[in-house]
């Protein structure tokens, strides 16, 4: 329950929100699909500016890249043409382990990013798939990744207007582990990789809710260029990502157990690459 | 501020709260079968139709709602007469103390618009987040092939 | 329009529309339903409130008309400690009220004759209650009621 | 032949046959019934100011700043309220449990504990001032485990002199139960195997989706009227009336319909409050908690740890047991003793071949959310020990654990001394078991779960394990001498029958069970009943909805009201036809005559005699206490798969087959199962209730306590085996609770047949488990 | 009844929205309510006059009084003017409603409400009552029997308003009022009669036993010439009765009302101290 709020504006340009936002961040929430803000307490809140008529909610092709508006939401991102002819399954299926359906039908790509939620598994997914985020500020429109988005002060932080997906041809695979069918993740797990034949060329190695905001795993990947995947690849990745996690304890799951479950997560994943290609 | 929506094909101009939830003015407009159990997005008991998409009216901003167009289940059945969903909830004895019950119906509706015939993995998947309390879920999940044969016409 | 009045001591603001009556604002708008509705036409007096002092009927008056005034009505009377009114203790001791319908509106023009008379003859108390049909009691008790109330008044400002 | 076996054979009208809920159709069509559901006028919306602290006295409370909020009308302290020590529990008089709470109190015993009532115009007024009402408190050390409770270091929790019924309050002893029958000691010394271990059941929160709620106002004769969603409306009525010392002819409880209790509504938690706040306004006022009120200051289950020692001979007949417990019961004593004692008095009775059996324990208060009641009420806890160490002795003997099971468990026309022994509270009843299809329930769950074909070990993949065990359960039917339920039927003009029941239905569609057996007795269609539950103005007495009392208790006391209903109907018939009553009998809404044929239907002989005929009512009020409790039986088998790289659980299956006697309505008690035992399966894999170090309950939401879902699961069956319960109604026993008893045991049997881990520790965690399968590899 | 409610400040304002037909004034509301919710009137624009504070006044003019139009008939009542100089109002609004009615019902409200049986009616057509007139041509004034046309029907044209009344003084009279009805309070008369005399003057009027209430002029003057001695008693009576043209209604028959009008008449003047003393 926000107590306190005032007004309710629904601008109609990106522009128009952010100056909205800037007139007083501490008073001012973003609304975008409505499941984080409505379970906010904060009596600070007086103004909510709605981002659903700034036409952020299409997904559309780019020369090289998907370009996929923060408004959009889980389902529809999860059942979109353009996306499905991109990624196969992976979204279809990953997404499909997210909340439930009236969740999945309300909760947005941009609004699942901007909260900076450990848990979010539509973060682990989008970073598996290289996003990044186009951005709309002080210093006008940019492109950052997910990790440097959050490395701007939250007092100058910019809106999130599209996601964008790289056009290219990797492998993906996404593992998530929770205590029952409709609960956050424990621990999530994506994996991408490049190859070349049989030759890791790159790769991302991306783990959430370690309950921390989920990151990719640097060492790992840079271990893994140039190995050519076989049988013995999973194993490798298990024990390299057993080896290099950094994670904690709350009250869902001690550290030692997302360490082992992590491990074994990113072992499963390689092994689902190699079903693809082996 | 005012806003304008209509619910079951009745529009209502209503004045709201700014930071005012779907729930709460669908119920202050009369629509007690949106339940409020949880209020926070995990047991959809207030699930409604906006626009046709079964959506959490408990983390809806009645703000957004406006212009729009929601579905309750008061607005199922006509007069004296069941709609097949709920005929076959009664049937099958899906609903025992009743408090999840509306919210599931119009889950379902949604499901059986996009899936008429949904297969059980199919209906336990789309349905994961209406909690119920009470009947441990077999009942519901045959009320709901019932429905679907209601529905499609492949049963009286 | 928005009105502005005073209703059994409380400052009322209120929006309301041109036509209602003020026994539909009481009733309806404000949920005090001792007010009664009888014949809707000024005969039987079930809807008599206290305006500014004087007992009208409520279903001749139009809300707009309470603006700026001072109403009492019956829910007015009993205390915040549930403690009655003399005329409530009366009514019921002498056995005035039967099905009670009209006993809201009795005991207001009761109410507003023994503000301004606390020693009000027989005739007196009759030609205060004129307005007000009982279709139950006879009429007999009710007098009684309100020459008790009198004396219970007179009683207590010593 | 006996009436009770003529009975028996013959073919039911109504009963036994799926009705439609008789107010299914109010439900699906999300009419307005709950609590909350109404709209009053002018009504003060009530909140709570709860204690941040387990255990603290409070110094001051200055309410100054909260009433200066606009639209707050009052801010009522202890200093407000009578000093009246109580029990919330509702259940049979005088309790059981001990009178150690105020509406309240100066000291503050658990985290969300009440402090202060606001009541205000709006509910953002009202939650507006619960922030600017300032509390200062003293603190005060914290018991905040069932370990440190009784250590002589322990602060005490309820020190207060107005308390009675509290067995050792200086050490935090609420109840306390012993019994022995034979010399359990010496047998168990004397047993070829002997074996003890300990099992501990943690908590689990009811998570009923309705939210306790309730609403009260004066009447015009300013009567207190109370609606609320409660399983115990005359209770509740009780100990209203013993708090604020009003006559119990002053108030009134009238109970909606329910959305969901589990025994989670058996007990005060918002009536007073909202009396409190209307007695002291003279307005309406409604208080409906928040999700996170309801989780961590209604009532839980009580954890409990048992400690069971258990012999056996080589053959696998088991010749004594031993259980000693202790039961955590919060900071207040509701179902206390009750609960202990029901750990023991439906369990133990299962094995009674013993030659000697042993049962104490010790109820604890600590300084966490006070337990109560909730559906199974210690059964439950008591299984998971019971029938646990039943498996690992077989295991130990080398027997198959369903063997051992079979050969010691009780059978019909068996009794066991600890029916006498151990009642609710105080001593109980002897009985023998009149009805029993044990062996069925376990003969018909073996094929189901295809036991005898069973394959154990690693699967193909060799990652998973798979794993299948079993339990058997016992529960009551209603509190024996103790439940009391009454009913009225009048007959009205048309040949239908108002049936007014004090009886609670709180989603278990008992109101159309004893719709149903009231038109079997009176020979017409369940749309011919109208039910009308509860209201203590219009219905009878009736100890309401729990210890699975309803179909058996309040089932007889509607079927003793039709009995002089149909009675009345035929003397009336016999009247009107001039015909001696021997020559008359029902038919379907008509009485005929066996001798000339004459007829006349229902609707004929009413108005006769309403109007125009030897002018009369027809109607009649039944009552039934049980002189016994009968025993519904329950086998349980499960399949589950273990992931031995995450510890993951995957519960492939469970099946159920319970005998409750006839079951007055299938679908609906076959509901009763499967609600049940899906509770059963979140209690133990899912349902994990954690605090904070300070005591605070963390998991107060669905998004942290995990209530299964539809896709926690994977086959479930649940069936019923029909028996005859000769004092039942129609040869009804309940199956209300049984349900939950047994998931537990099957699945911690199961785990282990999967993976040779004993987990004795409920719920079961994943995590747990794969650290004790990394330990066991090392 | 719906419309759209107007509360003027000023007379001007008032004039303003008057001119439309489907506006109504409300004064007391007493009878303008009642014919609303019975659907006999449905205006479109109700304008109330309670902020317009000169029609709430009464002042002496020396020969005559002059009563505003929002001048309510407890506040007649009130009015020590109208104690001392015209005790015929004053009981003829003894005669009317209730105490609840007389708190909101005004004499100028029965004058337009103009009813066959308005008792304040009758006591100022006796009061030689001059109807005072606003409108948009200005300001006009009339005599109130000619001013009441028939049963609700004045001569106010559109934009008109009654802003007061002027009746004179008739404190130098005997007066008698007669209300013959079904009970005694609250009623509407079966006939009504009305009488001033003042030595070989004399005034009468009847009330319910005609389209308007009517002045028997012609008997006044027949009275004055030839007094009511002997046989002219029943000759004068006559004369009254030819006045009236009474009709059948569900309060009583048309012949009902001649047989009480001649009846009470008979009392009346048959009385060795004709009409000196107040029979009602």
């Amino acid at each position: 329950m926000l107590p306190n709020v005032k007004e309710f504006i629904r601008p109609e340009t990106v522009q128009e929100a952010y100056a909205l936002l800037e007139k007083n961040r501490k008073a001012t929430v973003l609304l975008a699909g409505g499941t984080i803000v409505s379970q906010m307490r904060s009596s600070n809140i007086e103004t909510i500016v709605d981002l659903r008529k700034t036409g952020l909610d299409k997904i559309v092709q780019k020369p090289d890249e998907i370009a996929a508006g923060a408004m959009v939401t889980a389902e529809q991102f999860r059942q979109d043409r353009l996306i499905a002819d991109r990624y196969g399954d992976f979204f279809y299926d990953s997404f499909g382990l997210i909340g439930n359906w009236q969740l999945r039908n309300m909760i947005t790509l941009g609004g699942s990013i901007a909260p900076r939620l450990g848990w979010s598994d539509i973060t682990t997914c989008l970073m598996t798939v290289g996003a990044s985020l186009l951005v709309y500020g002080q210093d006008d429109y940019q492109t950052l990744c997910i990790g440097d988005y959050f490395q701007i002060p939250s007092s100058e932080r910019p809106i999130i207007t599209h996601i964008i997906l790289p056009d290219e041809d990797w492998r993906y695979a996404f593992y998530r582990f929770a205590r029952s069918a409709f609960d956050i993740a424990t621990l999530n797990m994506g994996i991408a990789m490049k190859l070349n034949d049989r030759r890791i060329v790159s790769s991302r190695i991306v783990c959430g809710s370690r309950p921390m905001f989920p990151a990719r795993m640097e060492s790992v990947e840079e271990s893994l260029v140039d190995l050519n995947f076989d049988e013995q690849t999973p194993g490798i990745v298990r024990s390299l990502v057993y080896d290099n996690f950094s994670g904690g304890s709350n009250m869902i799951a001690s550290s030692e157990y997302r360490n082992h479950l992590a491990s074994v997560l990113a072992e499963r994943a390689v092994k689902k690459i190699g079903e693809i290609i082996l | 501020m005012k806003i304008t929506i209509n619910v079951n094909g009745k529009t209502h101009v209503v004045k709201i709260e700014s930071a005012e939830m779907l729930l709460d003015t669908l119920r202050r407009l009369g629509y007690k079968s949106v339940h409020r159990s949880c209020d926070s997005a995990s047991c959809s008991s207030c699930t409604v139709l906006l626009d046709g998409n079964p959506v959490l009216s408990c983390c809806v901003f009645s703000a957004t709602a406006d212009g729009r167009f929601v579905e309750t289940v008061e607005g199922l059945g006509s007069g004296e007469e069941l709609h097949p969903i709920q005929k076959a909830f009664l049937e099958e004895g899906a609903s025992q103390c009743g408090y999840c019950i509306p919210s599931l119906i119009m889950t379902t509706k949604a499901l059986l618009a996009v899936e008429p015939d949904p297969t059980e993995s199919e209906i336990r998947e789309m349905l994961v987040g209406n909690i119920c309390r009470c009947t441990g879920y077999e009942a519901q999940t045959r009320a709901v092939k019932k429905a679907s044969r209601y529905l499609r016409g492949d049963e009286e | 329009m928005r009105i502005n009045f005073r209703l059994n001591g409380e400052t009322i603001t209120t929006e309301i529309e041109d036509s209602m009556r003020a026994l539909d604002l009481l009733r309806e708008d404000l949920g005090l339903t001792g007010t009664k509705e009888g014949c809707g036409e000024g005969e039987c007096g079930a809807c008599t409130i206290i305006v500014d002092g004087n007992a009208v009927n409520s279903c001749l008056m139009l809300a707009a008309e309470l603006d700026g005034t001072s109403v009492e009505t019956i829910e007015g009377l009993t205390g915040s400690d549930g403690k009655m009114h003399p005329v409530q203790r009366s009514f019921i001791d002498k056995g005035a009220v039967q099905c009670g319908f009209c006993i809201p509106g009795m005991i207001m023009s009761a109410k507003s004759l023994l503000d301004k008379n606390d020693s009000p003859s027989k005739e007196e108390i009759e030609a205060a209650l004129e307005g007000n049909l009982c279709r139950c009691t006879g009429y007999v008790r009710i007098i009684e009621a309100v020459e008790d109330a009198a004396s219970i008044i007179r009683e207590d400002r010593k | 032949m006996t009436p009770l076996a003529e009975e028996k054979i013959r073919e039911f009208n109504v009963v036994k046959k799926n009705t439609d809920k008789v107010d299914g159709k109010a439900l699906v069509s999300g009419k307005p019934v709950y609590t909350d559901d109404f709209d009053a006028r002018d009504e003060l919306q009530v909140k709570l100011v709860r204690s941040p602290h387990a255990h603290a006295t409070i110094k001051s409370i200055d309410a100054s700043e909260a009433l200066k909020i606009p639209g707050v009308v009052a801010v009522l302290t202890s200093d407000d309220l009578p000093r009246v020590c109580f029990t919330r529990a509702g259940q049979g008089y005088p309790e059981p449990s001990p009178y150690d709470t105020f509406v309240l109190d100066r000291r503050v015993r658990y985290v969300g504990e009440p402090v202060a009532i606001v009541a205000a115009e709006t509910e953002k007024a009202a939650t507006a001032a619960v922030k600017a009402v300032k509390v200062e408190y003293e603190l005060l050390k914290a018991v905040l485990s069932m370990d440190d409770a009784m250590k002589p270091s322990a602060p005490t929790i309820h020190p207060e002199e107005e308390a009675s019924g509290i067995f050792d309050a200086e050490r935090n002893i609420a109840a306390h139960f012993e019994m022995e029958i034979g010399e359990t000691e010496k047998i168990l010394k004397d047993c070829d195997v002997t074996i003890s271990r300990t099992y501990h059941a943690n908590t689990q929160l009811h998570a009923m989706l309705e939210p306790h709620v309730s609403r009260s106002y004066l009447d015009p004769n300013n009567r207190l009227v109370i609606v609320s969603s409660t399983q115990v409306p005359f209770h509740a009525r009780r100990i209203l009336s013993r708090i604020f010392n009003i006559p119990i002819s002053s108030i009134r409880v009238i109970k909606p319909r329910i959305g969901g209790g589990f025994g989670g509504k058996q007990a005060l938690h918002t009536e007073q409050y909202v009396a409190a706040v209307t007695l002291a306004t003279r307005r309406p006022a409604r208080l409906i908690f928040t999700r996170e009120e309801v989780s961590m200051a209604t009532n839980i289950r009580h954890e409990m740890q048992y400690e069971v020692k258990i012999g056996a001979s080589k053959d696998g007949k088991i010749r004594a047991i031993s259980m000693d417990g202790v039961s955590n019961t919060g900071a207040y004593g509701e179902h206390a003793l009750t609960t202990l004692m029901v750990s023991g008095s439906k369990t133990l009775p299962l094995y009674n071949k013993v030659e000697a059996v042993r049962f104490s324990g010790n109820v604890v208060y600590t300084n966490l959310p006070p337990a109560g009641a909730f559906r199974g009420y210690g059964a439950p806890q008591g299984l998971f020990a019971l029938d646990c160490i039943v498996d690992e002795l077989a295991t130990e003997l080398g027997l198959d654990p369903l063997t051992v099971k079979e050969m010691n468990s009780i059978r019909e026309g068996e009794s066991s001394p600890i029916f006498k022994l151990m009642g609710e509270g105080r001593e109980g009843v002897e009985q023998i078991v009149r009805s029993c299809k044990l062996q069925e329930c376990i003969d018909r769950g073996k094929e189901l779960i295809g036991w005898e074909k069973r394959s154990k070990g690693m699967l193909p993949d060799s990652r998973r394990a798979k794993g299948y065990g079993c339990a058997i359960a016992m529960q009551g039917s209603g509190i024996a001498k103790i439940d009391m339920g009454a009913a009225t039927i009048k007959m009205n003009e048309d040949g239908s029958f108002n049936l007014l029941i004090g009886a609670t239905d709180i989603g278990t569609g008992s109101d159309t069970a004893l719709a149903q057996i009231a038109a079997e007795v009176l020979h017409v269609t369940v749309d011919k009943i109208i039910v009308y539950s509860s209201d203590t103005d219009f219905t009878p007495f009736d100890t309401g909805a729990y210890a699975s009392s309803t179909t058996y208790v309040s089932g007889n006391a509607v079927k003793a009201a039709a009995e002089k209903v149909r009675m009345q109907i035929l003397q009336g018939a016999s009247e009107i036809l001039e015909e001696p009553l021997p020559n008359l009998e029902l038919t379907l809404a008509e009485v005929h005559s066996k001798e000339t044929g004459k007829t006349i239907s229902y609707s004929d002989i009413c108005t006769q005699l309403f109007y125009t005929f030897n002018q009369r009512q027809i109607g009649a009020t039944g009552s039934f206490v049980g002189e016994e409790s009968p025993i519904p039986f329950m086998a349980t088998f499960a399949e589950v798969e273990v992931d031995m790289e995450t510890g993951q659980i995957d519960l492939k299956k469970l099946v159920s087959v319970a005998d409750c006697g006839t079951p007055i309505n299938p679908v609906q008690a076959l509901g009763q199962l499967e609600g049940g035992t899906m509770q059963g399966i979140g209690w133990a894999l899912f349902e994990n209730v954690m605090y904070s170090q300070t005591g605070r309950m963390l998991t107060t939401d669905f998004f942290t306590y995990k209530v299964p879902t539809r896709m926690d699961y994977g086959e479930l069956i649940c069936e019923l085996a029909e028996s005859y319960e000769p004092t039942g109604p129609y040869g009804a026993k309940s199956i209300a609770e049984i349900g939950i008893d047994s998931p537990i045991p099957a699945i911690a049997n199961a785990l282990y047949d999967a993976t040779g881990i004993r987990l004795r520790e409920a719920p079961f965690k994943s995590e747990k488990l794969l650290f004790e399968i990394l330990s066991r590899e090392v | 009844m719906t419309f759209k409610l107007m509360i003027p400040n000023t007379e001007g304002e008032l004039q303003q929205e008057l001119m439309d037909d489907e506006a109504r004034i409300l004064a007391g509301g007493t009878d303008l309510m009642v014919q609303m919710r019975s659907g006999k009137v449905a205006p479109t624009r109700v304008v109330s006059i309670k902020k317009l504070e000169r029609l709430k006044e009464i002042s002496d003019l020396g020969e005559r009084i002059r009563i505003g139009a929002a001048v309510t008939y407890s506040e007649l009542q009130r009015s020590h003017i109208l104690q001392e100089k015209s005790p015929i109002l004053l009981k003829a609004i003894r005669q009317i409603g209730s105490l609840q009615i007389r708190n909101r019902g005004t004499a100028v409200g029965n004058i337009a409400n103009a009813s066959p049986a308005g008792d304040a009616v009758l006591a100022m057509v006796l009061s030689e009552a001059r109807v005072e007139i606003m409108g948009p041509k200005g300001e006009r004034h009339e005599s109130i029997e000619s001013f009441i046309i028939g049963p609700g029907r004045t001569t106010l044209s559109t934009g008109e308003y009654i802003r007061a009344v002027v009746i004179e003084k008739t404190d130098d009279w005997q007066s008698l009022f007669i209300k013959v009805g079904q009970r005694n309070a609250m009623c509407i008369s079966v006939a009504s009669i009305g009488v001033l005399r003042k030595g070989k003057e004399v005034r009468l009027a009847f009330g319910s036993v005609a389209p308007v209430v009517v002045r028997a002029h012609k008997a006044e003057r027949f009275f004055t010439r030839e007094g009511i001695d002997g046989t002219k008693l029943g000759e004068f009576v006559e004369r009254c009765v030819e006045s009236i043209s009474p009709i059948d209604d569900v309060r009583a028959s048309s012949w009902y009302r001649r047989q009480v009008v001649r009846g009470e008449l008979m009392k009346i003047f048959g009385h060795p101290d004709v009409g000196g003393t107040d029979v009602t």
